[in-house]
């Protein structure tokens, strides 16, 4: 295993441990219903329905088909609040 | 030899920091995504159980009335028919 | 026209369509006999005529006179029956 390699499972490690993984997993939760990501996902899920008629879809097919809208739709904003939390913490506790 | 060290740690923090900002975010998404196509999924079953039944019901009370509309009248005119052949009977 | 009533209307055109409208009719008739609201209200009718008169009565002022009584006297269990089998029909028809 490299340093590197070492280094990461230590700071997952440490995240998993402080909980910290899982509040900022809540944190990202929080902010997508926030931004209106959430409704915007819920509105494009009733347009594929509409459109394909809910007897010719699966949650699979709809999975597939709203995901890259999904990932599309996450605001810069959200991310980068996201990144500066982990920098944050990685600051404070990455010795 | 400070200065790089410092530089390199630096350097992996950040790769490490988007590493896990891309991990965490695919995972909320996938997990988010998922949730709401299989409400959204569900919820339109519902409605359209609910709508199929409210058509059911509409569908059967409009049958009712049809069809009692016609035994009705068809009932009416068959007594009324006998009574006034009985009464005719009776005159002659 | 509302999504309601498209649905209704392609609900009503495809039991016509397929014959069952006239076999649930059918089916109405025969449980009426069996279940003696035919007898029940080809009495209420001569109590009509008897009462008003036979020389006082028209076809028209029967019906409206025997009505009430027809729609009161049809059994919640042959409602039931109908309604069960336009729902199973439309189980297994409506896409």
């Amino acid at each position: 295993m490299s340093k590197e390699s070492q280094m990461r499972a230590a700071i997952n490690q440490k995240l998993i441990e402080m909980g910290e993984r899982e509040r900022l997993k809540e944190l990202l939760r929080a902010k997508l219903i926030e931004c209106g990501w959430r409704d915007q996902l819920k509105a494009h899920c009733k347009d594929v329905i509409r459109e394909k008629g809910i007897e010719n879809v699966t949650v699979e097919d709809l999975v597939a088909g709203i995901t890259p809208k999904g990932r599309a739709l996450v605001p810069d904003s959200v991310k980068k609040e996201l990144l500066q939390r982990i920098r944050a913490f990685l600051a404070q506790h990455a010795t | 030899e400070e200065a790089r060290r410092k530089q390199e740690r630096e350097a992996f923090l950040n790769r490490f920091s988007e590493d896990l900002c891309s991990e965490i975010s695919e995972e909320v998404l996938l997990e988010s995504i998922k949730e709401t196509a299989g409400a959204e999924i569900q919820q339109a079953l519902e409605e359209k159980a609910a709508c199929i039944a409210r058509c059911s019901e509409e569908e059967c009370d409009s049958l009712i009335e049809e069809a009692l509309s016609m035994e009705i009248t068809q009932i009416a005119q068959e007594v009324l028919d006998v009574e006034l052949r009985r009464i005719r009977r009776f005159l002659k």
